[in-house]
C-alpha cells in the first residue's frame, strides 16, 4: 500500500526553538522523517509535545532553526521567498480551530476563491466553477452555502470550508493540523469519514497531526509518536498499535478506550503518571525517562536513537517494550 | 547551579548581579533606557519645530518698532545666529550633565526654573489623578450596582458633562460658584504648603477639582461600562453568585478587582493630555507651574526653557507609564515574570 | 449610599472649615465710603496683572521684554516723571536743561540719595546705566529711540551731560518708560549674573524687591531711603493668564487692583462692584492701507472702506463706549493732539456703496492683530464693510509674518494701533507712514520730509503746526482710517485703596496706600 | 456552538414586516439617540438651508447681546449682533467637520501605522511602538500650539493638529488589535495560501479591525469637540469670524456674568451631542463585544 521507494517529503535532523524570557523552549528536537506518494502519516503526541510547531517548521512558519525539509526535490529551508511561494502552492494546510481559521467577514466562495486568486489559476469564471465544484466535492451545496460567512455555519461546516479551501489549489500534500479536535464527536465522524474518501479519490499523500491515537489509526497507513520534542516510534500503523514497542507509545495505546466494555476499567489504570517535564528544560537523555516505568541509569545519560524494530519500525529506546508482550501486564512487571 | 555551590572556588552569586538580573530592575532599567530615544526625538522635534517658526526670540522680544539691525545685534548676543543643529548640539552635551541651558529671556538656568517650578505641576497631576481614580472607582461601581437605574443615569449624565465642558469653562464657574459667590476658597495665586499647609490646601482644592473633572469623566464611564460587561458575562462572577456572594460583595471584590487593570492602564494614556491641561489650569489660577511657564516660553520662543519642561514632561509621562506597569506586576502576580515587549 | 451620604458630609464639612480658616486670614479691608480718606503708611496690596504686563519676564531695566513700566518705576524710581499731561516733573533728578542748539542736555541729580545696596545713586552711576542700555550687544529695546544720543559725561557726581547726534525735540518726553529712566545700582549689576541681576535687581527706588518669580509672582517691600518713602509696606503683583479670573481674584478679595484687563465685556461687571480706572491713552487704533500697491491703492477704494466704517458703533459694541474717537495718529491728552482734523470721512455708508460700485467692486484682506480684541475688531470691521458690498477675509499672522507681508507688498488693509507719547517716538509717525518703514504701507516724499522736519523741530509752535500739517495729509490722501484711542484700564477696589485713580500713565504705586486697619 | 448557527439559517425569517418591531423595540438604545444624534447633524448642514437663518457673519451693532425668543432672533444675538441660532448652525457644521475629519485622519494613519506594525513585529515594530510613544510622551499641548502657530489658525490646520494627535490612540488600538489576529489561523492560512502581505492587511486584518476603531472614534468624536473649543480659547482655534462651537464657548466665557446666553446655548449643544455620540458609541461597543 506505500511506496517506500519515492517519499513525497524528506524532514532530516529538524530542531526549532524559541527564545523566551526564562530560557529556550525546545519545541522540536533533531527530528527524521519521511513522507510518501499517496500516504498519510499520522503524528501524535500529547499537547505541547511539539508535533504542530513541527508542522509549521514543514511548513516553513516560521523556518526551523536547523535542519531540512526536502519536497520534491528541494530543500525549503534554503528556498528564496519567490521559491517558497511557489512551493506552498503544492503543501496546503487545514488547521485546529474551524471558526478561528476562516475569516468572518469573508464569504465562502471567497474564502475557497482566495489561493486561486494568489496564485492567479485560471479566469475568473474557471475560478468560480472550480469553487463551486470543491464546495461540492467536501459535501456543501454551493447555491445555499456560498454566499454565507463563517459565523452562520456550524463547527463542521466550517471545517469542510476549511479542507476546500485546502484542497482548491489541487496540493500534493496536506497537512490536517488536528482538524477534528475541536469538533464534537458525531461531527468528528462526519469529517474523518469525508477524509478518507477525499484520501481515496485524490490520491493525496497528507500529514495528520493528532493528539489522539485513536483517530489516526483510522486514516493513517503509518503513525509517528512524538513527546517532548523527539519523536519516539515511527512505523505502519498496523505494526505500531498492534505492538507498541516505546513504553510511551504503549500507554497511548492502552488508554484507547476499547469497544469492549468489560476491560475498559482495568486499562483505564495504565495512563501514563507523572507531569510532562518544561520544554524549557527537558530531561537529559530519554526526555520519557522521568514518567518511564522501565527507565535505568543509561536512560538519563544517553538519548536513546531511532533502531529498527521490523519493517519499517523504528523506535528510540534504550529498553523497549518486549514483543509479544501483552502490553498491560509487562508494564505493571517492569515497574515494580 | 547545585554544582557551582559544591565547587568553593567558584565566585559568589554576586548582590549586584543579582540585584541587575531582578526582574523589576530590569524592567524599569530597560523602560528608563528607552526613555532616552523618545527624549532626544522629543527635544529634537521641539528644536526643529520652534526653529522653523518665522520670526525669532529676537523679534519677539523687540516687539513692534524694533529695527533689523536691533534684532540681528539681539540674535548674535543670543547665539541665534549659529545654526539650529549647532545649538541644539550644544544644548545637547550640556543637557547630558543636567543642564538644560539658560532662558533666552531672563538668562535664568532652566534646570533651576524647571525645578523650581516642578513641585506645583506634580502635585496638581498627583491630586487630580487620585481623584479622578477614587472618584471614578466610587461613582462607576455605584453605577454598576444597578445599570439604567435612576442613580446610574444621573452619573452617567455627570460624566458626560464632564467630558462635554471644556476645562476652561469649568474652572472659571467653579471661581464664580466657590471664590466669588461663596468666598470659600482663594480664586487664584498658590501659597507653599511649607509656608502654610492649609493656606496650600485652600489654593489647590479649585485647579485640582478643575482638573480632575474631564479625566473622573472618562475613567468613570470607562470603568462603569467594563463592570457591567464583566458582570454580565465573566463565569467567575456567575460562579461567586452562585455561591451565594451578595451583590455589593461580588461587585467589589471580585468585578473591581479585575476592572481596576483597565483604569490603570487609562490612566497612563491620559497622562499626556493631563500634562498638556496644566498649562490651561495653572493659568487660570495663576499657579506657578511648568505648564504655565511652557505658554510664555512658546509665546517667546524661548527654545532652551520649551525644551527643558518638554524634557521633564515626557520623564514624567514615561515614569507615569512606567509605574503602571509596575502597579501592574504588583496587582497581578500572573503577569510579574512576564516579559512583554 | 448611607456610607456615601456620610462621605460627602465630611468633605462639606472639611469645606467649611477650611472657608472659614480662609475667612478669618482673609479679612482685612476695612469698609470706608469712597470719600477721599487721609493716606496713612502701612499695610500692603496685591495688583493682579494680565495680559502683556503679565508676562514679567525680567526686571533687568534694558532687558528686551515687556517694560513692565509702573514694576520697574516701583523699583527704580525715575530720573523725571512724566504727569498726566505729558509734563516732564522731578523725581530721581531735579532738573534738566537743554541747549539751544539742541544738542547738549543737561539733568541735574537729586543729592544724598543712595540704592538699596547702600551705594551712592550718583552721575557715574547714570553714565554706566546710560552706557549699558547704549551698548548694542545688550540689545535694550530702547536702543531705537535712543540712538540719536553720541556720548554722556559726569563732569560731576549731580551732573550728567547728554550729547545728541542732532536735535531732538522728543528725547526728555521718551524716557519715561525705558531704560534711560530706570537708573539701577552699577555695583550690583557688576557683582550679580544676569539672571539674577534679573530677577533681584537693585535700584534706588520707592520699593525694593523681596522675591520675584519670573511670569508669576513679584514682591515688594517699601524702601525706607526712598527721598519720598511710600505708604505701602508690601506690594505684590501676582501675574494671571486670564481676564476673567483676574476680575474673580478682586471680587473675592484676594487682590485690591486689576491691571491690563483688555476684555471689555468684563467692565459692565467690574463697574458695579470696582471703579474703573482708565490710564491715559498713548495710541490709537487705525486702518491701514497699503496705498502702494494691490485694491487699495486707488484713493478711491480706500475712501469706501473708511466710510464704511461704523468707529462708534465697533467702540460701543467692543469697547462699552470707553474709548474716544480719533481722527489722527495721537492719542488724547498728549502733545500735538487733535481731536477733529478738517475733512475727515465718517460713517456713510450710501457713499461708501456708491464708491464701491464705482470702482467695480473690491475684495480686500484684512490682517489683525493677534489679541482678542484686535480680533473683534477686525471681525465688525469686516462686517461693515460686508454691507458696502465689499468682500472681506481676514488673516492673523504672527508679528514678524505681518512685517514681511508688509515688506513684500502682499497686504491690503492693517488693523492695528499706533502712537508714541511724542509722535516722534518708536510707533509715531515715521513707523506707520514713513516710506520703507516696518509697518509703512506709504510711500510719499511729501509726508517723509514733513515727518521729518516735524522729528527735529526745536521750535513747539512750528512743530505743531507741521504735525497739524501731517495729520492733514494723512487724512486728504486716505492713507489711513483712525477709529478711536487704544486705552487700558485698572480695577480698583473701592474700598481697600486710596489714590489709585491717579490720573497717570502708570500707576505710581509709591502714592497709593490702603485705609488703616483697625 | 452548534446550535446558534442553525438559528441564522433561514435569513428570510427576519423580513417580516413586525420583526422590524421587534428589532425596535430590542434596539431602543441604539436607534433612539441615533436619530437624535442624525437630526442635531441633519440640523448643522441642511438646517441653515431650510430655515433660512440669517447670515451666521452679519452683524447688527445696534441690537447686540440681545435674549432668549427676541423677533427674529429667536436665540438671541452675540457680543457684535451676530445671530446665535445662525452661528449654533454654522458653528455646528464647523465643529462636526472638524471633529469628524480628525478622526478620519487619525483613524486611517493610527490604523495603517498600527496594522503594519502589529502584522510586521520585529524591528519595524520596535521603531513604530517607540514612535507612538514620542508622540504620546510628548505634551501635545506643546504641538499644537507651535504646529498652530507655524500654519496659523485655521479650520484645516485645526483639523490637522488634532488628527495628528489621534494617531496615537489609533494606532496602539489597531496595533493590540493586529496582534490578536495575526495569531489567528485565518491569518496564517491565508499567508500559507500565498497571500501577499498588503492583501492580507488590507482584505483580512483591516476589515476586522475597523470596527474597533470605529467605535472608538464615535466616542473620540466628542472628545475632539472639547479640545477644538480649548484650542480657541489659546488662540490657535479656528479664526473668527468663522463660528465653531469651540469659538463661541471661548467667546461666551467673556459674557458669563453680563451675558451667560453666550456661553450656555453653545455648551448646551455641546454636551447634547457629546451626550448623544457616546450613547450610540456605548451602544455600537456593546453589540461589538457582544459579536
Amino acid at each position: 500500500m506505500t511506496d517506500t521507494a519515492d517519499p513525497i517529503l524528506e524532514v532530516k535532523n529538524l530542531v526549532q526553538q524559541f527564545h523566551v524570557s526564562g530560557g529556550t523552549v525546545h519545541a522540536v528536537s533533531d527530528i527524521s522523517f519521511d513522507i510518501r506518494s499517496h500516504e498519510t502519516l499520522g503524528l501524535v503526541g500529547e499537547s505541547g509535545s511539539g508535533k504542530s510547531t513541527l508542522a509549521r517548521a514543514v511548513l516553513q512558519a516560521p523556518s526551523p532553526k536547523s535542519g531540512e525539509v526536502w519536497f520534491r526535490g528541494h530543500d525549503m529551508t534554503k528556498q528564496s521567498k519567490k521559491e517558497l511561494f511557489e512551493t506552498r502552492r503544492h503543501i496546503q494546510t487545514v488547521f485546529q480551530d474551524p471558526f478561528s481559521s476562516l475569516d468572518p467577514k469573508w464569504t465562502v466562495r471567497a474564502i475557497v476563491r482566495e489561493p486561486l486568486d494568489a496564485y492567479g489559476v485560471g479566469t475568473r469564471r474557471q475560478r468560480a466553477e472550480k469553487v463551486d465544484a470543491i464546495l461540492d466535492m467536501v459535501g456543501l451545496d454551493p447555491t445555499s452555502f456560498g454566499n454565507r460567512k463563517p459565523p452562520q455555519l456550524s463547527g463542521g461546516q466550517c471545517q469542510r470550508v476549511a479542507i476546500a479551501r485546502a484542497l482548491a489549489l489541487e496540493p500534493s500534500l496536506l497537512i490536517f493540523d488536528e482538524v477534528v479536535s475541536a469538533l464534537d464527536v458525531l461531527t468528528q465522524a462526519h469529517i474523518l469519514n469525508l477524509l478518507e474518501k477525499l484520501r481515496e479519490e485524490l490520491q493525496i499523500s497528507s500529514l495528520f497531526v493528532a493528539h489522539d491515537l485513536a483517530l489516526v489509526k483510522q486514516v493513517s497507513d503509518r503513525v509517528a509518536v512524538m513527546y517532548l520534542g523527539r519523536l519516539c516510534e515511527i512505523g505502519p500503523a498496523q505494526s505500531v498499535l498492534a505492538r507498541p514497542r516505546h513504553h510511551y507509545t504503549a500507554a497511548l495505546v492502552e488508554a484507547i478506550p476499547l469497544p469492549d466494555p468489560k476491560n475498559r476499567d482495568e486499562r483505564r489504570g495504565n495512563v501514563v503518571a507523572g507531569e510532562v517535564p518544561s520544554p524549557l528544560a527537558p530531561p537529559s537523555g530519554c526526555p520519557f525517562r522521568t514518567r518511564c516505568p522501565a527507565a535505568q541509569a543509561l536512560c538519563a545519560a544517553e538519548m536513546p536513537p531511532l533502531t529498527s524494530m521490523g519493517p519499517d519500525h523504528f523506535v528510540a529506546c534504550h529498553f523497549p517494550v518486549a514483543e509479544n508482550a501483552l502490553p498491560a501486564s509487562v508494564v505493571t512487571a517492569a515497574a515494580a | 547551579m547545585a554544582t557551582a555551590y559544591l565547587n568553593t572556588t567558584a565566585p559568589r552569586p554576586n548582590v549586584f548581579v543579582a540585584f541587575v538580573r531582578h526582574p523589576v530592575v530590569r524592567v524599569i532599567g530597560i523602560r528608563l533606557l528607552q526613555a532616552i530615544p523618545i527624549l532626544l526625538i522629543a527635544t529634537f522635534i521641539t528644536f526643529a519645530l520652534l526653529n522653523l517658526l518665522p520670526g525669532s526670540t529676537a523679534s519677539a522680544l523687540l516687539g513692534d518698532g524694533a529695527s533689523a539691525e536691533q534684532i540681528k545685534a539681539l540674535e548674535i548676543k543670543l547665539h541665534l545666529d549659529q545654526p539650529f543643529w549647532e545649538r541644539y548640539w550644544t544644548w545637547l552635551t550640556a543637557a547630558f550633565t543636567g543642564n538644560l541651558g539658560e532662558s533666552l529671556v531672563n538668562q535664568q538656568s532652566v534646570t533651576a526654573v524647571v525645578l523650581d517650578r516642578l513641585h506645583v505641576s506634580l502635585s496638581l497631576i498627583f491630586l487630580s489623578i487620585t481623584l479622578a481614580v477614587s472618584g471614578a472607582i466610587v461613582f462607576a461601581t455605584v453605577s454598576a450596582k444597578k445599570p439604567g437605574g435612576v442613580i446610574d443615569r444621573i452619573f452617567t449624565f455627570i460624566s458626560s458633562l464632564g467630558q462635554s465642558i471644556p476645562t476652561f469653562v469649568f474652572s472659571l464657574v467653579m471661581v464664580l460658584v466657590f471664590s466669588v459667590t461663596l468666598s470659600l476658597l482663594p480664586a487664584i495665586g498658590y501659597v507653599p504648603f511649607s509656608d502654610s499647609p492649609i493656606g496650600w490646601a485652600q489654593s489647590m482644592i479649585l485647579p485640582v477639582l478643575s482638573m480632575s473633572f474631564p479625566i473622573w469623566a472618562i475613567f468613570c464611564r470607562m470603568l462603569r461600562a467594563d463592570l457591567i460587561d464583566q458582570a454580565s458575562s465573566e463565569d467567575y462572577v456567575q460562579t461567586a453568585r452562585a455561591k451565594g456572594a451578595g451583590g455589593w460583595a461580588v461587585l467589589i471584590r471580585h468585578i473591581l478587582r479585575n476592572s481596576i487593570f483597565g483604569l490603570i492602564t487609562l490612566v497612563g494614556l491620559q497622562m499626556g493630555s493631563l500634562i498638556g491641561n496644566t498649562a490651561i489650569v495653572e493659568s487660570i489660577f495663576g499657579l506657578p507651574g511648568i505648564g504655565r511657564e511652557l505658554l510664555n516660553a512658546i509665546h517667546f520662543k524661548d527654545i532652551p526653557m520649551v525644551c527643558g519642561i518638554v524634557v521633564v514632561m515626557v520623564i514624567i509621562t514615561v515614569l507615569a507609564n512606567l509605574a503602571v506597569d509596575l502597579l501592574y506586576a504588583v496587582l497581578d502576580p500572573r503577569i510579574r515574570h512576564d516579559s512583554r515587549s | 449610599m448611607n456610607k456615601f451620604s456620610r462621605i460627602a458630609l465630611g468633605a462639606v464639612s472639611m469645606l467649611t472649615a477650611a472657608a472659614l480658616l480662609s475667612a478669618c486670614t482673609q479679612g482685612g479691608g476695612a469698609s470706608s465710603s469712597s470719600s477721599p480718606a487721609a493716606q496713612v503708611a502701612g499695610g500692603s496690596l496685591t495688583v493682579v496683572v494680565t495680559g502683556g504686563n503679565g508676562t514679567m519676564t525680567t526686571l533687568d531695566p534694558i532687558a528686551p521684554a515687556n517694560p513692565n513700566s509702573d514694576m520697574k518705576n516701583a523699583i527704580f524710581g525715575e530720573l523725571f516723571h512724566l504727569g498726566a499731561n505729558a509734563e516732564i516733573q522731578p523725581s530721581l533728578a531735579t532738573g534738566y536743561t537743554v541747549s539751544p542748539d539742541g544738542l547738549t542736555v543737561t539733568y541735574k541729580l537729586r543729592t544724598g540719595v543712595t540704592f538699596s545696596d547702600g551705594t551712592p545713586f550718583n552721575a557715574a552711576a547714570v553714565k554706566a546705566a546710560y552706557d549699558r542700555a547704549l551698548n548694542p550687544a545688550n540689545g535694550c529695546p530702547c536702543l531705537s529711540t535712543f540712538a540719536t544720543i553720541a556720548s554722556t559725561a559726569a563732569p560731576d557726581d549731580s551732573t550728567v551731560v547728554v550729547t545728541l547726534k542732532k536735535p531732538s525735540p522728543a528725547f526728555m518726553v521718551s524716557i519715561s518708560g525705558t531704560a534711560m529712566n530706570w537708573i539701577p545700582s552699577p555695583t550690583a549689576e557688576a557683582a550679580m549674573s544676569p539672571a539674577d541681576f534679573g530677577a533681584k535687581p537693585v535700584g534706588a527706588g520707592p520699593f525694593t524687591v523681596t522675591s520675584f518669580d519670573s511670569n508669576q509672582k513679584l514682591v515688594l517691600a517699601k524702601n525706607p531711603k526712598y527721598y519720598d518713602p511710600a505708604y505701602l509696606d508690601t506690594l505684590t503683583f501676582q501675574s494671571i493668564g486670564t481676564d476673567q479670573s483676574a476680575l474673580a481674584s478682586i471680587q473675592s478679595g484676594q487682590a485690591q487692583v486689576v491691571e491690563g484687563i483688555t476684555t471689555f465685556p468684563l467692565f459692565t461687571q467690574a463697574k458695579a462692584q470696582f471703579d474703573v480706572v482708565p490710564t491715559a491713552s498713548t495710541s490709537v487704533w487705525l486702518n491701514q492701507f497699503n496705498t502702494i500697491s494691490g485694491p487699495m491703492s486707488n484713493p478711491l477704494a480706500r475712501q469706501a472702506l473708511r466710510y464704511a466704517t461704523d468707529a462708534q458703533g465697533i467702540n460701543n459694541a467692543i469697547f462699552e463706549g470707553q474709548n474716544t474717537i480719533a481722527n489722527m495718529g495721537v492719542a488724547q491728552g498728549l502733545p500735538f493732539y487733535q481731536a477733529t482734523v478738517p475733512g475727515f470721512l465718517g460713517y456713510d455708508l450710501a457713499k461708501a456703496t456708491a464708491l464701491v460700485t464705482q470702482i467695480g467692486g473690491l475684495s480686500i484682506e484684512i490682517m489683525e492683530t493677534t489679541s482678542t480684541v484686535g480680533q473683534k475688531v477686525a471681525e465688525a470691521l469686516a462686517a461693515q464693510w460686508t454691507k458696502a458690498g465689499v468682500k472681506v477675509t481676514l488673516v492673523a499672522p504672527s508679528l514678524a509674518d505681518k512685517q514681511a507681508k508688509i515688506k513684500a507688498g502682499s497686504w491690503d488693509v492693517s488693523t492695528a494701533f499706533m502712537g508714541s507719547i511724542d509722535p516722534a517716538g518708536s510707533l509715531g509717525y515715521n513707523s506707520f507712514f514713513g516710506s520703507g518703514q516696518p509697518n509703512s504701507g506709504t510711500k510719499d516724499a511729501t509726508l517723509d520730509t514733513l515727518i521729518q522736519s516735524a522729528a527735529s523741530e526745536l521750535d513747539q509752535t512750528k512743530r505743531a503746526d507741521l504735525y497739524k500739517q501731517v495729520a492733514q495729509k494723512i487724512n486728504d490722501n486716505s492713507d489711513a482710517g483712525f477709529l478711536f484711542s487704544n486705552q487700558t484700564f485698572n480695577i480698583v477696589s473701592r474700598t481697600g485703596v486710596v489714590n489709585a485713580s491717579q490720573p497717570v500713565r502708570w500707576m505710581d504705586w509709591a502714592k497709593v496706600s490702603v485705609p488703616a486697619s483697625k | 456552538m452548534t446550535a446558534v448557527p442553525e438559528l441564522v439559517l433561514a435569513p428570510t425569517a427576519t423580513r417580516r414586516p413586525s420583526a422590524f418591531g421587534t428589532w425596535l423595540r430590542l434596539n431602543r438604545d441604539l436607534w433612539i439617540p441615533g436619530v437624535l444624534l442624525a437630526l442635531v447633524i441633519l440640523a448643522c448642514f441642511l438646517g441653515p438651508l431650510v430655515l433660512h437663518v440669517t447670515d451666521p457673519l452679519a452683524q447688527d451693532l445696534e441690537s447686540v447681546n440681545l435674549p432668549l425668543f427676541s423677533p427674529s432672533y429667536p436665540l438671541g444675538t452675540d457680543d457684535l449682533g451676530r445671530d446665535t441660532l445662525s452661528r449654533l448652525l454654522y458653528g455646528g457644521r464647523t465643529s462636526i467637520e472638524i471633529a469628524l475629519a480628525a478622526n478620519v485622519l487619525g483613524l486611517f494613519f493610527g490604523g495603517v501605522i498600527g496594522i503594519i506594525s502589529g502584522y510586521r513585529g520585529g524591528l519595524t515594530d520596535t521603531l513604530i511602538a517607540r514612535g507612538i510613544d514620542v508622540l504620546v510622551a510628548f505634551p501635545s499641548l506643546v504641538l499644537l500650539l507651535v504646529v498652530a502657530s507655524y500654519l496659523g489658525p485655521s479650520e484645516l490646520n485645526v483639523i490637522l493638529a488634532i488628527g495628528f494627535f489621534s494617531i496615537p490612540a489609533y494606532a496602539r488600538l489597531a496595533r493590540a488589535a493586529t496582534m490578536r489576529l495575526r495569531g489567528l489561523t485565518y491569518v496564517t492560512a491565508a499567508q500559507l495560501g500565498g497571500q501577499k502581505d498588503t492583501v492580507v492587511m488590507t482584505r483580512h486584518i483591516f476589515p476586522n479591525v475597523l470596527p474597533q476603531l470605529l467605535t472608538y472614534s464615535i466616542l473620540h468624536i466628542g472628545i475632539v469637540i472639547v479640545i477644538e473649543a480649548s484650542l480657541s480659547f489659546l488662540g490657535v482655534g479656528v479664526p473668527p469670524p468663522t463660528p465653531s462651537w469651540g469659538t463661541m464657548i471661548s467667546n461666551g466665557q467673556l459674557y458669563l456674568t453680563t451675558n451667560p446666553l453666550l456661553l450656555l446655548v453653545p455648551s448646551a449643544a455641546l454636551v447634547i451631542t457629546v451626550l448623544l455620540f457616546n450613547t450610540v458609541g456605548d451602544a455600537v461597543r456593546e453589540r461589538w463585544a457582544k459579536s
